[in-house]
Order: structure tokens, then sequence, then C-alpha cells
């Protein structure tokens, strides 16, 4: 039986969680796993005060409940798998190195932001700053991928270096913006100024059809609806940095 | 007639000195519940200098005075309002990751209030 | 603090009073070593263990405007090293610019309980001075930038040098500051006012005055003063192909009197400008172990992240064309230039390697280690955390051999690095950390334990890894305050400001007021920094006796 | 008006970051009023002039007066107890003050947050990414040629900003003030600024950034497409024009302000503007300021940052600071209801924030320091009433170009100041949590070494 985690208790302000990160759970048992300390806005709790824990970690951790004001869960893991029932909080699976994340319901800002490797997929919605760059950092999503079957919000992608980034929807405003190199993917409309400061770019992409071009590693390509900044990096070569 | 236009809050010299009395004064309080606009897009929504409009978006909704203000002044569809609480009933709580509500960018429906 | 403590059974390393690893008891009554407490007294037993005086940095950027700019700018750099806080100590955040109360907290942690910001334009040094009260446990002082002072090079350009000398008393008094600074003296007007350039000799003329004259006239000012440590001096084309010879040039004009040349290593290349740099390390280690007025700290570069951050702005913007990184000018009226930018030293590259060893150079060669002074120009060459890394560099030859086979050999075939087998003794450590600075900043009670010197005393479990020794006293002591204790933090305290107050004709004011009207955007009864911000403080006498 | 008249000379006026520190006022002793403030512009004259010891309670809980020691234990008890306790405000405050502010934030293990976070916090987070260059003052007063005001309207939020710093005034290279300089105004509408401008553009609503990009494009020598006039609303021969006078001028500064950290594309659009600004240096000097607003806002900028490493939104809830806006930010923790407690210092939020925040004030425990009664401190559980930095109590203040100022007293005020309620709060809640906690348990990160008490 794999773990199961489920709220029992409604947090009244946010719960800090990166301890549900399957790196940190192998052979711990159900007593030992509620007594774990997780913190309740700034008091430190134990896991125990808000989850009911099953079952003991087998490579996958199910969680149930409205996790909503659940941040963190995941960050940092670098194999197994969680499957998250409902809804989930910021920074889900942020840093990540492996594994893989499922949210069936909708993900909160930050998701996998600085991701170096594994698979995130959500399938409701998700906030702002999908697989970004924290403020002040010069890189944001190094690898992995990131699949989201409903909306993504602004900055999507920002100042990715790697990986892919799907949406299935729409994304909002600065879509791929400052990106380095990975690809991002929308299906949908997207929001003024995507690809803004985006380097290395070889060619400019296409605008006003969607089209679907995988090209990792090499540069950075994203699906543009037409927008004015369209017209200015287009006669800029895309080669204004935001840095330079 | 009901119309989408852009709102842009700002500082005034009024507003400002005026809150220096204090805002819970008549002085701020009216000076915060005035509207400029455009005086053409006055004339299309069918308001007078002094009529009073309904804003309204989906964050909430205010009455204010309207104070016409000539077309190469203000551009088409932009309205301006000092800072104030009238403002900030229809300004919106996401900050999409910065912090920053968009105080100086909202999209509201102006429309006439039959007084 | 009355309280009275005897450390006994330790090895004590006091060059100042030529004790050498001497068992020797040390006492310690209201904050200050006295020669005996009674038998009652408590006591730490450091059987085992290794006594200093605390250690003292003569050179690093710790406080003020572009520090704390610095700061704003990484916040990335800070996410990595967070500085969580203890029911006796602040939080703060760590990195390559840590936090006000992280940077007093790491500095205790390393056994320094004393060190001096380097740069800090008058017009700022209220900011300097409120960062300072809150960076716990160290004393502190701050060298004031007047080398680019607008007014001050006015009147040496009109021969007036006794109104200088009075003007650079009334300027320290203004800024409560320890000594003048002098960076890239007359490089800010080509850089504000000609499209970023800069002076390229120190004869160049810019605006009607050299660096030359300037330097010149400081040095004859405050040796005439009897300043306790003369104008630390940035020289003229730092980090730039070819400038030890205007480093050579600088210490020359100082003919016999006291100089110090900051950073010495960022002016010890050969080579030509826009070029890769060689190594004149040994040409400037000569001239310095003839000339017993010089004393310099060497500014060592450690491999990792940096920050480089000086009142040079075109150097600044030189290094930021180079990393591509983001860059912060600024520019601060009649007075100075700053720029900023995020750097990282690597291993692999010719000219970063090039630089680690012409510190290490600097350091194998000196044969005065008192004048030869230990820093890494925090954050320029590294952080000050690299400290007990460099201390192991210069004591353990293994190790350094090491070390460089893993750095860029092409530049390392080019120094004589390979060829240096020596190693510092911990007494000559306890002078390039401690002694040394302490008698070239003319502080008389710190960098010694004799009777009457302030109880700053750091207390090291001996070891045969140095580094590890070094990173982790079991002791600091402050003002005889035991703030760390078998390793933890046990108390805290705010520390004292160092500063001087030379005396100076009224009538100055008078002079400088008409300029600092027209040219200034504060007024000049707003410029001078009150008492009110001095804390907890101590003047540090000038005058001809002191000298 | 009384016998009883004192005079103050370069005292300085707090009302915006210009912080003019050459007034000259006239203080009636008796009457406790400021009876004239020479030198002041039309914001300071009404500064000062209104300015009038409230007949107010120093200290109240729920609208009932109390002891001061009551509710300074009334507050300590409100912010230990809470489990997301936020701090925010300290922009009309001395840097004494911040400093406690933040004590106080890190030893609750609370967030703190300032008013920058609604002002120029996306230019911060722009400066995160790009650096900037930039000046103090004086240096625009006695170099710039060039001044380009851009997204303000400062005749309105800094009236002597013209005068004294950047338009008129005469400075060391500049002998002829106005006429020795071009100025230039962009904005989306006519201001009370536009007659000071050689040139004035009027960009389209909500597309600065698209101007900005061009202009950057052109200064690297790129071209642009004509249509940037059906974009942005600006002829291309405007900015063509405009980058040639920004490449040949000697010392060029631009001042920018909220018309672009508010409006849609906030930290891109100052981030871009700063990039610009940082582009410009490889032709000539140049420098960028964004022109800040309440008194001493940059101080608290400052403090936070010396104190955390980080500029503002900063949480303590793992017992060191973290940083990030969206999260930790004031109007995201209240509106997304995450706060239990709230002390605004010194501002007021409920007459400004949106809708959904204020809304949360009403629910969770508030206490407020101000020496007016506002609309926050009307809705306050323990209200303090303080005496007013720069008229009632002396004090560090730093201008919106980093330089700090000392301020004077013009005459004394019932109240406490910011300072001492802050520090009576401070030195409670360190006694409560070490109290709850002990001086040996270990809270935030296990990483904490844990201690003994002495």
């Amino acid at each position: 039986m794999s773990l199961t985690l489920s709220l029992h208790t409604l947090p009244d302000v946010p719960i800090e969680a990166d301890v549900i990160c399957t790196d940190k759970l192998n052979n711990v048992n159900e007593a030992a796993l509620s007594a774990l300390t997780i913190f309740h806005g700034k008091e430190q709790v134990m896991l125990g005060d808000f989850f009911k824990v099953q079952g003991k970690y087998d490579g996958e951790i199910r969680i149930e409940g409205d996790l909503s004001r659940i941040k963190h869960l995941g960050a940092g893991m670098s194999g197994g798998r969680i499957i998250i029932s409902g809804n989930v909080g910021a920074h889900l699976g942020a840093g990540m190195s492996g594994g893989e994340i499922i949210v069936e319901g909708n993900a909160g800002d930050w998701i996998a932001s600085e991701m170096i490797g594994g698979r995130v997929i959500v399938k409701g919605n998700a906030g702002h700053m999908v697989g970004g760059a924290y403020r002040g950092s010069p890189v944001g999503m190094q690898g992995g991928e990131i699949i989201i079957h409903g909306n993504a919000r602004n900055e999507t992608g920002n100042a990715m270096r790697h990986g892919l980034i799907v949406v299935g929807g729409n994304s909002e405003d600065f879509t791929g913006v400052s990106m380095l190199a990975g690809t991002i993917i929308v299906l949908g409309e997207m929001g003024i100024r995507s690809g803004a400061g985006m380097k290395r770019a070889p060619s400019f992409p296409c605008i006003r059809q969607k089209c679907f071009r995988h090209s990792p590693m090499l540069a950075p390509i994203i699906l543009l609806m037409c927008e004015s900044i369209s017209h200015i990096l287009k006669s800029t070569d895309y080669k204004l940095m935001m840095h330079s | 007639m009901t119309e989408t236009m852009i709102l842009i809050p700002g500082r005034t010299s009024e507003q400002g000195t005026a809150l220096n009395k204090g805002k819970l004064k008549a002085e701020y309080q009216h000076e915060t519940s005035m509207l400029d606009i455009n005086t053409e897009d006055m004339e299309r929504l069918g308001l007078q200098e002094g009529d009073r409009a309904r804003l309204s978006n989906e964050t909430g909704e205010i009455i204010v005075t309207c104070r016409g203000r000539k077309p190469e002044d203000l551009p088409h569809g932009v309205l301006f309002i000092p800072y104030g609480p009238p403002s900030s009933q229809l300004m919106a709580g996401e900050t999409a990751g910065s912090g920053m509500p968009l105080s100086k960018h909202m999209e509201v429906k102006i429309e006439k209030v039959d007084v | 603090m009355s309280s009275a403590m005897r450390i006994v059974n330790g090895k004590v390393y006091d060059p100042i009073n030529k004790i050498d690893g001497e068992t020797r008891d040390i006492c310690i009554e209201d904050g200050r070593i006295v020669e005996s407490i009674p038998d009652d007294a408590s006591r730490i037993d450091a059987q085992g263990m290794v006594i200093m005086p605390g250690a003292v940095d003569i050179h690093c950027h710790i406080a003020g405007q572009k520090v704390n700019s610095g700061r704003k700018l990484m916040p990335e750099d800070h996410k990595r090293d967070p500085h969580p806080g203890t029911p006796y100590t602040r939080s703060g955040s760590g990195g390559i610019l840590p936090s006000t109360f992280a940077t007093g907290y790491r500095y205790a942690t390393l056994g320094y309980t004393t060190a001096m910001e380097a740069a800090i334009p008058p017009l700022s040094s209220r900011h300097a001075l409120e960062e300072l009260d809150d960076t716990p446990v160290i004393d502190k002082g701050f060298y004031v930038l007047l080398g680019n002072n607008i007014f001050l090079q006015k009147l040496l350009k009109e021969g007036r040098h006794e109104e200088f000398r009075q003007a650079v008393a009334w300027w320290m008094n203004a800024a409560k500051a320890y000594t003048p600074k002098l960076v890239n003296p007359g490089g800010d007007e080509p850089w504000k006012g000609k499209r970023n350039t800069n002076v390229s000799d120190i004869d160049e003329k810019s605006n009607g005055i050299s660096p030359r004259q300037i330097i010149e006239a400081f040095i004859n000012a405050v040796t005439a003063m009897g300043f306790p440590t003369p104008p630390h001096i940035h020289c003229n084309n730092l980090g730039h192909s070819g400038n030890y010879l205007t480093t050579l040039e600088t210490m020359r004009t100082a003919g016999d009197q006291r100089a110090h040349i900051a950073h010495i290593q960022f002016n010890s290349y050969g080579g030509e400008i826009g070029k890769n740099p060689s190594s004149k390390a040994a040409e400037i280690v000569e001239y310095i172990n003839q000339h017993p007025n010089i004393t310099c700290d060497v500014g060592q570069v450690m491999f990792g992240k940096a920050a480089i951050m000086t009142a040079d702005a075109p150097l600044a913007y030189v290094l930021r064309g180079i990393s591509k990184n983001k860059w912060v000018n600024a520019d601060t009226e009649c007075e100075s230039g700053c720029g900023i930018v995020p750097f990282t030293y690597q291993e692999h590259v010719y000219t970063h390697t090039m630089q680690w060893a012409i510190g290490l150079e600097l350091f194998l060669l000196s044969e005065d280690p008192w004048r030869v002074i230990l820093s890494t120009d925090h954050p320029n060459g590294g952080s000050f955390m690299n400290y007990p890394k460099l201390v192991r560099l210069l004591m353990d030859k293994s190790f350094r051999r090491e070390e460089i086979a893993r750095v860029n050999q092409k530049a390392i075939a080019k120094t004589a690095l390979n060829d240096l087998e020596r190693e510092y003794t911990l007494n000559e450590i306890a002078i390039i950390t401690r002694a040394g600075p302490a008698r070239a900043l003319g502080l008389r009670n710190k960098g010694h334990l004799g009777p009457g010197a302030d109880a700053d005393i750091t207390i090291y479990d001996e070891m045969e890894n140095k580094e590890m020794m070094f990173n982790a006293p079991r002791y600091v002591i402050k003002s005889g305050v035991p703030i760390i204790s078998n390793h933890e933090f046990k108390n805290d305290h705010s520390g004292r400001l160092l500063h001087i107050a030379p005396e100076y004709d009224q009538k100055i004011e008078e002079t400088i007021k008409p300029f600092f009207e027209d040219y200034y955007s504060i007024e000049f009864d707003n410029y001078p920094v009150n008492d009110s911000y001095l804390h907890d403080h101590e003047v540090i006498s000038t005058g001809p006796l002191s000298s | 008006m009384s016998e009883n008249i004192r005079t103050v000379k370069n005292a300085t006026c707090t009302f915006c970051g210009c912080l003019c520190d050459d007034m000259e006022l006239t203080v009636d002793l008796d009457e406790h009023r400021i009876t004239k403030a020479k030198n002041a512009c039309v914001l300071g004259r009404a500064w000062y002039a209104e300015h009038v010891i409230e007949d107010r309670p120093a200290a109240m809980i729920d609208g009932k007066e109390v002891d001061f020691d009551e509710a300074v234990e009334e507050a300590a008890q409100v912010l230990v107890n809470a489990k997301f306790p936020i701090i925010y405000g300290l922009s009309d405050t001395t840097s004494e003050a911040q400093r406690e502010a933040v004590a106080i934030a890190d030893y609750i293990h609370g967030t703190i947050d300032t008013t920058t976070s609604v002002c120029h916090g996306p230019t911060g987070m722009a400066f995160q990414g790009v650096g900037e260059s930039t000046m103090s003052l004086g240096e625009v007063k006695n170099r710039a040629d060039m001044v380009i005001f851009w997204g303000g309207n400062p005749a309105v939020s800094h009236p002597r900003l013209f005068t004294r710093y950047a338009v008129t005034t005469k400075g060391m290279f500049i002998p002829n003030g106005k006429k020795d300089r071009t100025i230039v105004l962009v904005d989306v509408r006519k201001t009370a600024s536009d007659p000071v401008a050689n040139i004035q553009i009027k960009v389209k609503p909500g597309k600065d950034f698209e101007l900005l990009w061009a202009l950057r494009a052109l200064v690297k020598g790129k071209s642009i497409d004509p249509s940037i006039e059906k974009i942005t609303g600006v002829s291309l021969a405007t900015l063509e024009d405009l980058v040639d006078r920004m490449k040949k001028c000697n010392y060029g500064v631009i001042f920018f302000g909220m018309g672009l950290t508010m409006t849609r594309g906030r930290h891109f659009n100052s981030g871009a503007l700063m990039a610009l600004g940082t582009d410009l240096n490889e032709f000539t000097h140049f420098v960028v300021k964004p022109a800040r607003g309440h008194g001493n806002v940059t101080g608290a900028d400052n403090v936070v940052s010396w104190q955390t490493g980080y500029p503002f939104g900063v949480n303590f809830n793992l017992g060191y600071p973290r940083f990030n806006p969206g999260e930790f930010t004031t109007v995201d923790t209240l509106s997304n209801r995450d706060a239990d407690a709230a002390m605004f210092i010194a501002s007021d939020p409920a007459s400004n924030f949106p809708k959904p925040a204020i809304e949360h004030m009403k629910r969770i425990p508030v206490i407020s320091l101000d020496p007016k009664q506002t609309i926050t401190s009307s809705l306050a559980h323990v209200a303090f009433t303080t005496a007013t930095y720069g008229i009632n109590t002396t004090g560090t203040v730093y201008r919106m170009d980093d330089v700090p100022i000392t301020l004077r007293k013009a005459y004394d005020s019932p109240f406490p100041s910011d300072e001492e309620i802050l520090t009576a709060i401070k030195k409670r809640v360190r006694e409560l949590m070490l109290s709850k906690y002990g001086t040996s348990g270990v809270r935030g990160e296990a990483k904490v070494a844990s201690l003994t008490p002495l």
C-alpha cells in the first residue's frame, strides 16, 4: 500500500510542508510520519495535526483534500511520485530534480520553479510563474517537463534554460520572458509580450498561426500569438537581452 | 449607455494637500471621488459636467462626479481619478506574483447615474 | 562589564608582546586585559588550545549605501545561505554580502573582533554609521572617500595647502571617519563628465589635477596631522594589466612618509593593457620589503562567488563588460562614484588563476609580515568567510600544492608559486591577521594581549587542519564578554565605533560653505553627522604626539 | 498668535521623497503650530500648516482609551499569539523606528513589508534582474544636460524636483539652469508637468514597455518598423530624434514614476527603463532614478535590506528572512487571507489598498500607529497616536537618492514617537517569545544551534 496523506483539518494560515517529499520518507512508519515537523504560519506543528497518515512510502505518495493553502509540496524531490487529488498551493515541486507530481485539480503560483528535472502534470489550471525563476535569479527551469492541461498565468517559463512546458489552455502575459532555451508550447491564446527579452533565438517564431516545434537545448521556441511586442522583437532579431 | 474604459488613479495637488487635513475630512473625500473624463466621451455617454457616473468592474463599483477634460489633454477611453478610498473599491487583490496590484490600469464600465 | 575572568593553560600567540606559543594565563577585568585578578574569578581552561588576540580586518566592504545596494541586488545569493537567529542573536542572510547582523556574527565565528569598512562617501556616512550600529559583536570604523572630492581638489589646484589640511580634518569630523580613502584619485571626473572615460596615468591631469598631486597632498596632510593610520590608497589603473608601474609610482610618491596601499594584489600586474596580466608580485614585494613606510593588505582572490564593489566606477564598468552580469553604477555628487557587479572567480580561467597566484606570491615573498596584511578585499576578491582557507594556503605547503594542481596551469607556469616553499607559522598568522593590522591602523589596544589591551580574544582548538581550526574558534571574547562559548553564541554585543576627531580651525567652514551651497543638494548645516550616531564609540587620538 | 515663537532653520519636509532640507519654520510654541514654512512647496505648506496635535487618546483598544502600557501589552500579545502576523507601512517614519519594526518581525517570526511593495516594489524587483545606473540628486543639478521624466507627474507629486534638483536649478557644469538642459516628458495624458518640457511625448496607455524596447533597439542601432507609431502612438521620427539626443548628451537622466510600476507589465516596465539607461552608458554617461514617494520610503528599503538582505516583502516564519514578492507582500497576505494579525505603522492601507485586502483587515486584529485618525486607525483593535516625524521628532530619513538626512524637531508632541512605541513592543514581544519558547527552544530551522540559558 502506498502512503496516503489525507488533510483532516483546514489550516488557518498557509502551511509549508516541504517535508512531504519523496526523498525524505523512505522507511518511515506512520507514527514517525505523523510526528514530522511542518510550519503552520510561524508555528511548528506535526504533520499529524493536519493529515491522517496511512500506509508506508513505497515510491508513491497520495495526498487528499483541499491543499490550496499547503505550499512547497514535493519541493526539491529527486524521484518517486506524488499524486494530489485536489487543488494544491504554491511552490509545488519547486527545484525538483526528478520524479513525477500529478495534480488532479488546480495548482498555485511558482509551481516547479527553478526545476531541474522530473515531471509535473496539472490537470486543472496553474498560477503565475510556472517553471519560473525566483526574483534576482538569472535562470529559471533547467530541465524536466511541466504539462498544464488547463490555463497558466503570467511569466510562464520565466528565464527558462532547458526543458518543456506545455499549456493546453491559455497563458497570460510575458510567457517565456527572458528565456534562454527550452520549449514552451501554448495551445490556446497567450497574453501580451510573450517572449520579451528572449536570448539566442535563431529565427523569429511563427506569428498568427499555431505551430508546434520542439527544439530542446538549441533555442527557445515559443508559440506566439501576434502581439505588439512581436514587431520590436522581429526588428531586433531577439538579440536584445534584458541584461545588456 | 455603458462603455468599458481604462481608469488611471493618480495624485493631484488637491488630493495631496487635502490628505494633510485628514482622510476622514470632507475635502479629501470630495477630491477622491472626482472623475476626469474626455469631453467627447462625456458627450457620447450623455454626461454633463458635474454629473454622477457609476464605475464598476468585477471587484466593485463606485459613484463619482464627472469633470470634463479636453480631448487633447486626456485621450479617448481613459479616465483619471485621484487616489483614495473610491479608487480602492475597484482594485483587485491579484498581484501576479509581484506584490503590486494593477492600481493604475483598471478596466471599468462607466455609465451615467440618473439622480 | 565588571566580570573578571582568567584563561589558563592555553598557548598564547601575541607577537606585539613577543609571545610565541608560550603557555600563559590571560586575565580579564572590565573589558580589558589586566596583569592579574583574584583567584576566585571564573576560568576558561584552554588546555590544547591556541589563544590569540581577536583578529582585525583592515579592509572590507560591510556597510553603507554601496554594500546595501549590492544586498538588494542579489536576493538569489541570500536565498542559498540563510542565517537563522538564535535566542541570543538576530537572524539574517548570508551569501557574498551578508546582512548586517549576519556580518557581525560571522566575523565573530572566525575570531574577528574588529573590521574596517573601506569606502564611504561623506554624504552617506550617516547610512554607514546606522548599519555599523546594526553590525554586532565587532568594533568597527570606516575610511571616508576624499580622493575625488571636487572641493578638496579645487583647493589643491589653487595651491591652498593649509586650507586643504584644515578641510581634510573638518571632513573627518563631519563624517566620523577613521582615515581618508583615495580610490582611483582623479578618475571620477572623466567617468562622470567625459563620457565614461578614466585617467590612465598617475601624472595625467584631469580637470587640472593629476592623481599624483592628490596622493601627495593627502599623505602630507595626514602625516602632518598625525592620524593613526595614513591614507589608504586604491591605486589608479586597478585591475589593468601593466598597472604595477602605477603602483610603484604611487608608493614612490609617498617618499619616506607612511602610506597604505589597499588590496595590492589587484595592482601587481604586468603585461599590456587590454591583454592578459602577468605577475609582478616580486617587483612590488621588493619595493615594500625595502620601504618600511609602506603597509599594504593583499586583497587575495579566492575562487567562487565574489562581488565587485568599488568606488572605482570605471573599473566596475569594464568588469561588467566581461561578466555580462547585472551592473550598478551610482554617482555621488562632488564626492565619489560607485560600481557593483556580481562576479565569480573560476579556477580554469587564466586571469582569475593569475590573480589568485599573485596574491599568494605577495604573501610568500613578503619579508615583513607586519606590513603585508591578510585581506580578500571582501567581497571583491571573495568573502571574508574564506579567511580560514587562505590561512591554510599560507601555512600548509602540501595543501597549497593540491590547490595549485586544480587551477589554470598556463597561468601558474608564469608565476613563481610552484617554487615557493614557505609556510607561515602561527606567530606569523597572528601578525598578518592581528598585530600587523592593529599596528598599521594605530590601534594600540587591539592586536595584542598585554595589560591595557581590549579583551578581544579568540581561542582555537589546536588542529592540524588549519582551515578547520580557524573556521571554528571554541571561544570568542569581545570586550571581556564571552560571545561564543564551546562554539555556540551565548551573548550578543553591539561593538563600538572607532573614529578620529582631529582638531581644525573652524574658519574653514566659511571656505567650504559657499562651494557647498552652490553644488551640493543638501544644506551645509545638515551635512556633518551629529554625535547621536556614535552610540558606543572610541575616539582614537591624533596629533604629532601619537605618531 | 502668541509671543512664544521659535524659528527652525534647515528643517526637512518629509512629505515626499525630495526631503527638501531647507525649510525655515516659524513655530508658535504656545499654539503648537507651524505658522510659516519658508521655502516649502504647496504640498509642504499644507503638510506643515495642517499639522496639529490631535485631541485623541495616546492609546486605544477597540476605540476606548487605555494606558500606554496596556496597549503595548495587548499589541505584543496579538503579535506573539498570531500564526501569521504581518507588519506593514513604515514609509512615513524614521529609520530608527524602521529598525525596531524589523526587529519585532524577526523576533515574532512574522512578515515585514513596506509601502514600497505598492509603489516602486516592481522597480526593486527589476533592479534585481538588471541593476541600474543611478546618482544622487546633486549630480543632476550639477551635470545633467538632458532630463527625461517618464510616467510621473513631478509638478504634482514632487513639486520642487524641478526647481531644487533637476530642471531650473543651476549647477557646476550647468551654469544657465534650464537653458542648458533638454527636458523631455513621457506620459499618457497632459499633466501639470507638461509646461516644463522641451519635448512632450504622449504614449498610448499601457504601451510604455513597447516604447522602451523600441528605444533600446534604436540605441543599439537596430531598425524599427514605422508601425511602432500605431502600437505606441509615438512616431518613429520622434523616437529616432530622442535617441540621437540621448546619445549626444553629456550626462543624461531619466526619472520615472508609478505610471510604469502600477500598470500592466509592472517590473518589466521599470526593468526596460533601467536597461535603457544602462545601454546608453555605451555612448555617454546616463543614469536613472525612480521618483520615490512618501518621505522615508527609501529608508524603509535600506533598513529592511541591511537587516534582512531583502528590500521588502520579507517573511521570518522559518526563523530567518525569506523574500518573495507576490507571496509575502502585504496586498497578497491580506487578499489571500493569509495574515491573521497586522500592525500598520505610519500608513493607511485601509484607504488605498485593493478592496479584498481591506475586507480582510476587518476580519483580523489590527494594530495601528499614526499621528492622525485614519480609516486604518478607525478599524484598529489597538491604536496608538504618535508624534509626527520631522515635526515633533528627530531621526534619520533617506531621500529618494539614498542620501540620509537628520530631521530637526520643531516642537514637542504629547504623544510618543513610533520609535518609542515600537521599542516598547519589541521589548515585550521578546520577553513573551522567550517565555513561550525558552532560550533553549529550537524554533525555526533545525539548523539553529540550541542554546542553554545564561
